[in-house]
């Protein structure tokens, strides 16, 4: 079926959807019948293009040939002429050659793919990595040129603040500014760092960009370098990922040999060197103040601030921290212009996201989106939708600083000020979705354990409350939970939040406060009816042997506690006073003889 | 005076002169993904199979590795592009089918429609 | 400052020494330089001992407290030798939500030890691991260098045969 | 001072501050005290406890008073029912994990947490659950450590790296279990710890303390076949009262020599004779050296921390230090020798014990080279706070007791002796009586104010007999290693060198009573008053001279000779060796590890 000669790409983004692109679509079909070419042509819908000026766009693939301002009228000369006659429709071209677009050459007829818009992640999986060469083929290190050649470092950070570049590590501040204020510091000494301690469980997109496409990182920090003045750059990434090192290593050597890099970058007299500090398994590292304390070899316990790494950072020296998908997009906004970057994604939140899609998904990956793009069509237009037709629960965004929004927040778009009014947080892109089988508290508690494993230790809202709060929630997924225990959750939760040193401890309540807020009926069941409606939390699940059973006894072998009666070839049955709830009988069975309540 | 644009565009035009003469422009092209969880899918083998086949006569090819292209539950994928063609995107390649890629796809121009990711 | 570094029958040793020279020379100060250091040490000798820890203090003149508040803090740094084979199960969200603790349960049922622990045969170390980043083939385990992925409990048992066997 | 003045309001009304501080020392300035744990003056800003957080509008979350500076018209809340709930929320959350015995805790009434958590209001836990549990470190003779008390405000931490310099202590693992331990979590006795003390000093709760010898001292008092002869530093009178809830910088010599006396001790003794006698020798000593016998500059030995953080860091540095024993190991030489010879008595059955400000001591009184004929020349050391609590324990009214005098022969002392209990002391005693001894006139002018007050390094000079003698005092092990790195660039410019461990000198020893609810550790004002006591004690006196002490005369008429003498040398002086504290020994030395003193 995919195997078409032709596949034509619609632009459903919301500016061309103005434009009829529902209606375009069913011409283009009633005329490919027309012409036979019904079966030959695949007709599919894509995200937002990016050339909205020009909408309502259409590429036709293979050669990549996009149509601009096209209406219903224009669709039968583009049969016409184009598919069936192999000549492009001139009047219609147009030209545009955006850095994201070569992605599209290659994947713009997958669906997955189509529905999404690569900036950061334009070149990851279209490229070899390790190779220099199809970097520069691919327009690289163009950007630095541009940069070096006809823009004052002034110009590079008021074009990137024009663009609305917002920092994608999270917190979501906008990276121009962030330019502008290290700038101004006096101090003749200034340093830059790429946050690349990916630490989210369950996210993976740094060290995708990373492995896929290290020179495009690499060529956005000698920009940012450029801009503020730095000298020596840093990326600090995580020692877990090796072969994201390998390439690192192997980029910045051949950046190097180029001459992007070192002395005198490419004759213009500026100078700028980076170095790979490897991090060593600690999630607090993420934050800026703890990850400059552990690039200047300490524990890696952030500080209060001000003063701001801006003012004083790494060695005490002005320094910019960004992400490393906040590089990822500055040579797009440096070769495309702010002007197109900030046309992209809403009014406060511009450009794309990266998310890693994981959880009870269909497709699961890695997916880049235009801000304004819904919860809603990022899992089920992009992800495919929950697998085996269970129901769709939650979505779990920002990891374990996020919250868990319910359906009725599905259709909230994807940028930092909507997420945090539904509850939940941006962070660095991590997207799990959650469907029936899984229950929210025992979730609100495994992102607590994690925080609470990764807190740092230094502030004591963290340190002790979020140990408190881990204790309050083991206690009611285990059955043990007493009335008042929510408002407790409630209370340290609220406190911590306000309290907390840094943004890990600010952050660690989310997940436990916003499914309180979302799923307080599961909460009150496990606490009141000692009930998981999920069948998750072991200590409030009763196991029963149904009809089905045939006696074969094998459940009454496996129990540890001897809690199984019957004889054989008759039902069983189990004392619930000695089940300890194991599960092993529910396992082992093969006749689904086992119920879990 | 030489910018440093002229300078990187000299090396563009170089660097795909280069790749060129390595067949990167080539009719057929075969990318297969090399990123950690790729590998962790068993895209290594996969990779030998085409390095094999490269070596034992397979030269009107350009073989390559990328990075992830966010295909989790697909990996590992390989990548056929072919000019004037749309590019095919096989998923879940085993060694096995790897074999039949080189055999049916990239010997006698058949894709096999149901490794197509869609 | 290379031409002082000390000479010692121990190769491990000297190669640390010599990577300490290189650091001096190149790092913004000895504090700096001192996580890339413990790597280094922890990639030579398999885990910090004591030794290579008071080496770096005396050479790099930072307290051993502090080095040892370093090497206690980060979960990469291991402080007692590891087994032969290091199994790291992904606790990562999306291994999580597929099953990652049962696969936990079961490895330590088969291996008798706690997280963090050695078998008593000095074969296998048992380590969490946040995210591996291969959620595609969640729930995953990494044996050194090798990721398993979609693993079922059966399959672990199956796996940790096969290094049995091996040795 | 001429800072610029800006605006900020607190609780709605604005106050007039000086720009750059921060919030919470403008908000002391005016008038209010924001609740506070982990912050201390001395040390770097840490916000850690989050004890002082407050509302600034404008900002989403609270923000640390302590560590946030203030803004032209920033209006700040410091009492709002959120900000009081969630301050009351972290003290308890901090008590949660807090052992409750505060009533068998030595610091008990004592406490900050402990004040802090009834002035929250704090009257019940709501959120109990596992608490920390460790090993308590008893292995040290002189400080103890004790995690489950620590509450990891980090002052410790930071005394011990920042002031002292000495990086002993830090932090270890993360989260829930970070524990302040020093390297390996090794035994405290194994540590390079120098037994300073100011980790006590700084420390809110009883998570540091010394080695307590009040029981073993009680029980020895009430042994008839031995004779129980104490002695007590000078810091210790200029100090005690607070323990008494005495305003700090009155002394109290004779209330004290009355008090030991009352608890049983058959003599009291002044340490400040050997203060005395010390001068003696180290003049001698010093003007010795320069003659060209020994090296220059010479360094003063008196401080008992000091010479072990001399001998694991300072190595190089050995042959400058005076080699005469500390004014403590030089009195119980004296007592179990010259005094045990008159009142014919053997020494064996003599219990010296020293009353001292410091905990180093009780390190120092344990170090085998210090032994006098195979014995102990010191027995037991007893600090200030200890020595308080036994007078209350006794019953005895410390307040309303008539004074009393020290006894002789080792009990009379000249001011020189006395102002040996503060940073500068030594130097000033020890001029007057070079002086004298190299020129043969008496020094007039005898107040050298170079020497006195709270600056870290401080310098001076004295014409002696037409020759510029320069010299230098440090306080607190910091600036000593600051001092010495001077001396060490530029060889000549000193001739004689003071130290002394603690901030303050002695009388801001680790063994002092601790701060009260109206005052901080480290206090300098405290400090000040403390050696201002000692200095006016001295211009009290009319004998300020060691050397025209008649004791001391006596002493050197009827026992030892002359300073310098073999008999001096056998019995005050010693030496020093290089010294390697666990985790810092370089493989070639290792063999040649020196035995640590026995754990009493």
């Amino acid at each position: 079926m995919p195997v078409s000669k032709y596949v034509i790409t619609l632009c459903d983004g919301p500016s061309c959807m103005q434009k009829r692109s529902k209606q375009v679509k069913d011409v283009i079909k009633v005329e490919l019948e027309k012409a036979g070419l019904a079966d030959k042509v695949r007709v599919i819908t894509s995200g937002c293009l990016g050339m909205c000026a020009k909408g309502l766009i259409m590429i036709v693939n293979p050669g990549y040939v996009i149509y601009g301002n096209v209406t219903e009228k224009d669709i039968p000369e583009i049969v016409e002429k184009h598919l069936l006659k192999k000549k492009p429709v001139a009047r219609l071209l147009i030209e545009e050659d955006h850095l994201y677009n070569r992605f599209y050459r290659v994947f713009g007829d997958v669906n997955f793919f189509g529905k999404q818009m690569r900036i950061a992640l334009r070149n990851c999986g279209i490229m070899d990595p390790e190779n220099v060469d199809e970097y520069l083929a691919l327009r690289g290190y163009e950007a630095l040129a541009k940069v070096l050649t006809s823009m004052k470092p002034a110009e590079v950070a008021a074009e990137v603040k024009k663009a609305g570049l917002r920092g994608r590590g999270g917190a979501g501040f906008p990276t121009g500014l962030k330019w502008e204020f290290t700038a101004r510091e006096k101090d003749p000494v200034k340093y830059l760092i790429c946050n690349a301690d990916e630490g989210d469980p369950g996210a993976f997109m740094d060290r995708s960009m990373i492995e896929g496409d290290p020179h495009t990182v690499i060529e956005g920090m000698i920009i940012g370098a450029y801009a503020i003045g730095a000298k020596e750059g840093f990326v600090y990434i995580r020692a877990e990922y090796p072969l994201a090192v390998k390439r690192l290593e192997k980029a910045l050597a051949d950046a190097k040999r180029e001459g992007f890099l070192g002395d005198n970058i490419l004759g213009s007299g500026f100078s700028f060197d980076i170095e790979i500090r490897l991090g060593a398994g600690a999630f607090v590292c993420g934050e800026e103040t703890a990850l400059i304390h552990s690039i200047e070899g300490s524990r890696g316990m952030p500080r209060p601030r001000p003063p701001f790494p801006a003012q004083s950072g790494l060695f005490g020296k002005p320094t910019v921290i960004n992400n490393v998908e906040t590089w990822a997009n500055i040579p797009v906004i440096i070769l495309d212009g702010a002007d197109w970057f900030s046309s992209i994604g809403t009014e406060k939140s511009k450009g794309t996201k990266v998310f890693a899609l994981a959880g009870k998904i269909k497709n699961t990956g890695l997916v880049e989106v235009p801000m304004g793009t819904t919860l809603r069509q990022i899992i089920y237009d992009i992800g495919g939708g929950i697998p085996n037709d269970k129901k769709f629960k939650a979505v779990q965004t920002g990891g374990p600083s996020g919250g868990c929004l319910p359906e009725k927040y599905l259709d909230t778009q994807i940028d930092y000020d909507s997420l945090a009014a539904a509850g939940s947080i941006m962070g660095s892109g991590g997207m799990i979705v959650i469907d029936e089988d899984s229950c929210m508290v025992n979730m609100a508690k495994f992102f607590l354990q994690f925080t609470q494993d990764e807190s740092c230790g230094k502030c004591t809202p963290c340190r002790e409350g979020t140990k408190r709060m881990l204790e309050i929630l083991t206690r009611i997924t285990e059955g043990k939970g007493v009335d008042g225990d929510i408002e407790k959750l409630e209370r340290l939760g609220n406190m911590i939040k306000k309290s907390s040193l840094c943004g890990l401890g600010q952050s660690a309540p989310n997940p436990v406060l916003s499914t309180i807020k979302n799923f307080r009926v599961e909460y009150e069941e496990h606490i009141a009816a000692k009930k998981c409606r999920a069948g998750v939390c072991e200590g409030l699940v009763t196991y029963e042997i149904n009809a089905k059973c045939v006696g074969c006894g094998a459940c009454k072998r496996v129990c540890p506690t001897a809690a199984i009666a019957g004889s054989p070839k008759t039902v069983h049955v189990i004392d619930q006073a000695k089940c300890i709830k194991c599960g092993m009988c529910f396992k082992t069975c093969k006749f689904s003889a086992i119920t879990k309540k | 005076m030489v910018t440093p644009l002229d300078i990187v565009k000299k090396k563009r035009a170089e660097a795909i002169n280069r790749i060129v003469g390595k067949g990167y422009l080539s009719t057929k092209r075969v990318y297969v993904g090399m990123a950690t969880c790729e590998i962790a899918a068993g895209s290594k083998e996969v990779m030998e199979v085409f390095q094999n086949a490269a070596k034992q006569g397979l030269t009107d090819v350009y073989l390559s590795q990328k990075g992830c292209a966010g295909r989790c539950n697909l990996e590992p994928t390989v990548e056929v592009v072919e000019e004037g063609k749309i590019p095919v995107k096989y998923g879940k390649v085993t060694p096995e089918m790897a074999a039949k890629i080189i055999e049916r796809h990239l010997k006698n121009g058949e894709v096999i429609k149901e490794w197509v990711i869609n | 400052m290379a031409d002082t570094v000390v000479k010692t029958a121990d190769p491990k040793m000297a190669e640390l020494r010599k990577f300490m020279a290189e650091q001096k020379k190149t790092q913004y100060n000895d504090e700096a330089s001192l996580i890339a250091i413990l790597h280094k040490a922890q990639e030579l000798y398999g885990y910090l001992s004591v030794e290579a820890m008071d080496e770096v203090a005396v050479t790099m003149k930072i307290p051993t407290a502090h080095i040892w508040g370093v090497a206690t803090f980060y979960h990469y740094f291991c402080l007692t030798p590891k087994g032969k084979y290091v199994i790291s199960v992904c606790l990562g969200t999306a291994c999580y939500v597929k099953g990652a603790d049962e696969i936990m349960s079961k490895i330590k049922d088969e291996l008798k030890i706690k997280v963090g622990e050695t078998t008593p045969d000095k074969l296998f170390t048992l380590q969490e691991a946040r995210c591996l980043g291969a959620c595609g083939i969640a729930p995953v385990m990494m044996i050194n260098d090798k990721i398993y992925g979609t693993l079922t409990p059966k399959k672990v048992t199956e796996i940790l045969n096969n290094y049995r066997k091996q040795g | 001072m001429d800072k610029k003045m800006i605006t900020i309001y607190i609780d709605d009304k604005p106050y007039q501050v000086a720009a750059g501080q921060t919030v919470m020392q403008a908000a002391d300035k005016v008038g209010f005290r924001i609740p506070r744990l982990c912050y201390h003056p001395k040390l770097s800003i840490e916000g850690a406890c989050r004890v002082c957080i407050v509302e600034l509008e404008g900002a989403r979350n609270f923000i640390a008073s302590c560590a946030y500076p203030v803004a032209d018209g920033m209006k700040i809340r410091t009492n709002t029912p959120e900000l009081r709930s969630a301050r009351r929320d972290i003290v308890e959350l901090i008590l949660d994990n807090h052992p409750m015995d505060c009533h068998t805790c030595e610091r008990d009434s004592n406490c900050e947490l402990q004040r802090l958590a009834y002035s929250m209001g704090i009257r019940k836990r709501h959120f109990e659950g596992e608490m920390k549990h460790y090993e308590k470190d008893v292995s040290g003779v002189a400080v103890i450590r004790d995690p489950n008390k620590c509450i990891l405000c980090g002052r410790c931490v930071r005394m011990c790296s920042e002031i002292q310099k000495t990086s002993v202590l830090g932090y270890a693992h993360r989260g829930f279990k970070t524990v302040v331990m020093p390297a390996y979590n090794m035994p405290f006795r194994d540590s390079s710890c120098t037994a300073c003390g100011q980790c006590i000093n700084v420390c809110p709760t009883a998570a540091f303390l010394e080695k307590d010898y009040t029981q073993e001292l009680f029980k020895k008092l009430n042994d008839k076949s031995i004779l129980k002869v104490a002695q007590c530093a000078p810091s210790v009178r200029a100090a005690i009262g607070e323990a008494f809830n005495i305003e700090p910088g009155r002394t109290m010599e004779k209330q004290l020599a009355a008090a030991i006396r009352r608890l049983g001790f058959d003599y009291v003794f002044d340490t400040q004779f050997s203060a005395d006698l010390t001068i003696m020798e180290e003049a001698n000593e010093f003007l010795e050296r320069l003659q060209g016998k020994g090296k220059l500059p010479m360094i003063t030995s008196c401080s008992s921390a000091w010479m072990k953080c001399l001998e694991q860091y300072h190595p190089d540095l050995i042959d400058h230090i005076s080699t005469c024993k500390s004014p403590m190991s030089m009195q119980s030489a004296m007592v179990k020798t010259y005094f045990a010879d008159k009142i014919k008595r053997d020494p064996k059955e003599i219990l010296s014990v020293a009353f001292m400000c410091c905990t180093a001591k009780k390190y120092e009184a344990a170090r085998p080279e210090l032994e006098v004929n195979g014995m102990r020349a010191t027995d037991l050391v007893i600090t200030t706070r200890e020595l308080a609590w036994m007078i209350k324990s006794a019953g005895i009214d410390f307040l309303a007791i008539k004074g009393e005098e020290f006894d002789h022969p080792l009990g009379l002392s000249s001011g020189a002796g006395t102002i040996f209990g503060t940073t500068g002391g030594v130097m000033e005693a020890a001029i007057r009586t070079a002086y004298e001894l190299a020129t043969g006139e008496t020094l007039l002018d005898i107040e050298i104010g170079a020497v006195r007050g709270l600056q870290g390094i401080k310098e001076g000079k004295v014409v002696m007999d037409g020759k510029e003698i320069r010299v230098a005092v440090a306080h607190g092990l910091g600036n000593a290693a600051e001092l010495l790195d001077i001396a060490r660039k530029d060889p000549n410019r000193y001739h004689f060198i003071e130290i002394m461990g603690c901030p303050g000198g002695c009388v801001g020893g680790g063994g002092q009573p601790y701060a009260n609810s109206n005052s901080i550790p480290l206090d300098e004002e405290c400090l000040m008053k403390r050696a201002e006591a000692l200095y006016t004690l001295d211009r009290n006196k009319t004998i300020r001279r060691s050397h025209e002490n008649p004791d001391i005369q006596r002493l050197y008429k009827e026992f030892l000779g002359r300073p310098g003498s073999p008999a001096s040398h056998k019995l005050l002086h010693t030496h020093y060796k290089q010294h390697f504290p666990v985790g810092i020994i370089p493989e070639s030395l290792k063999q040649q590890k020196p035995a640590e003193p026995a754990n009493k």
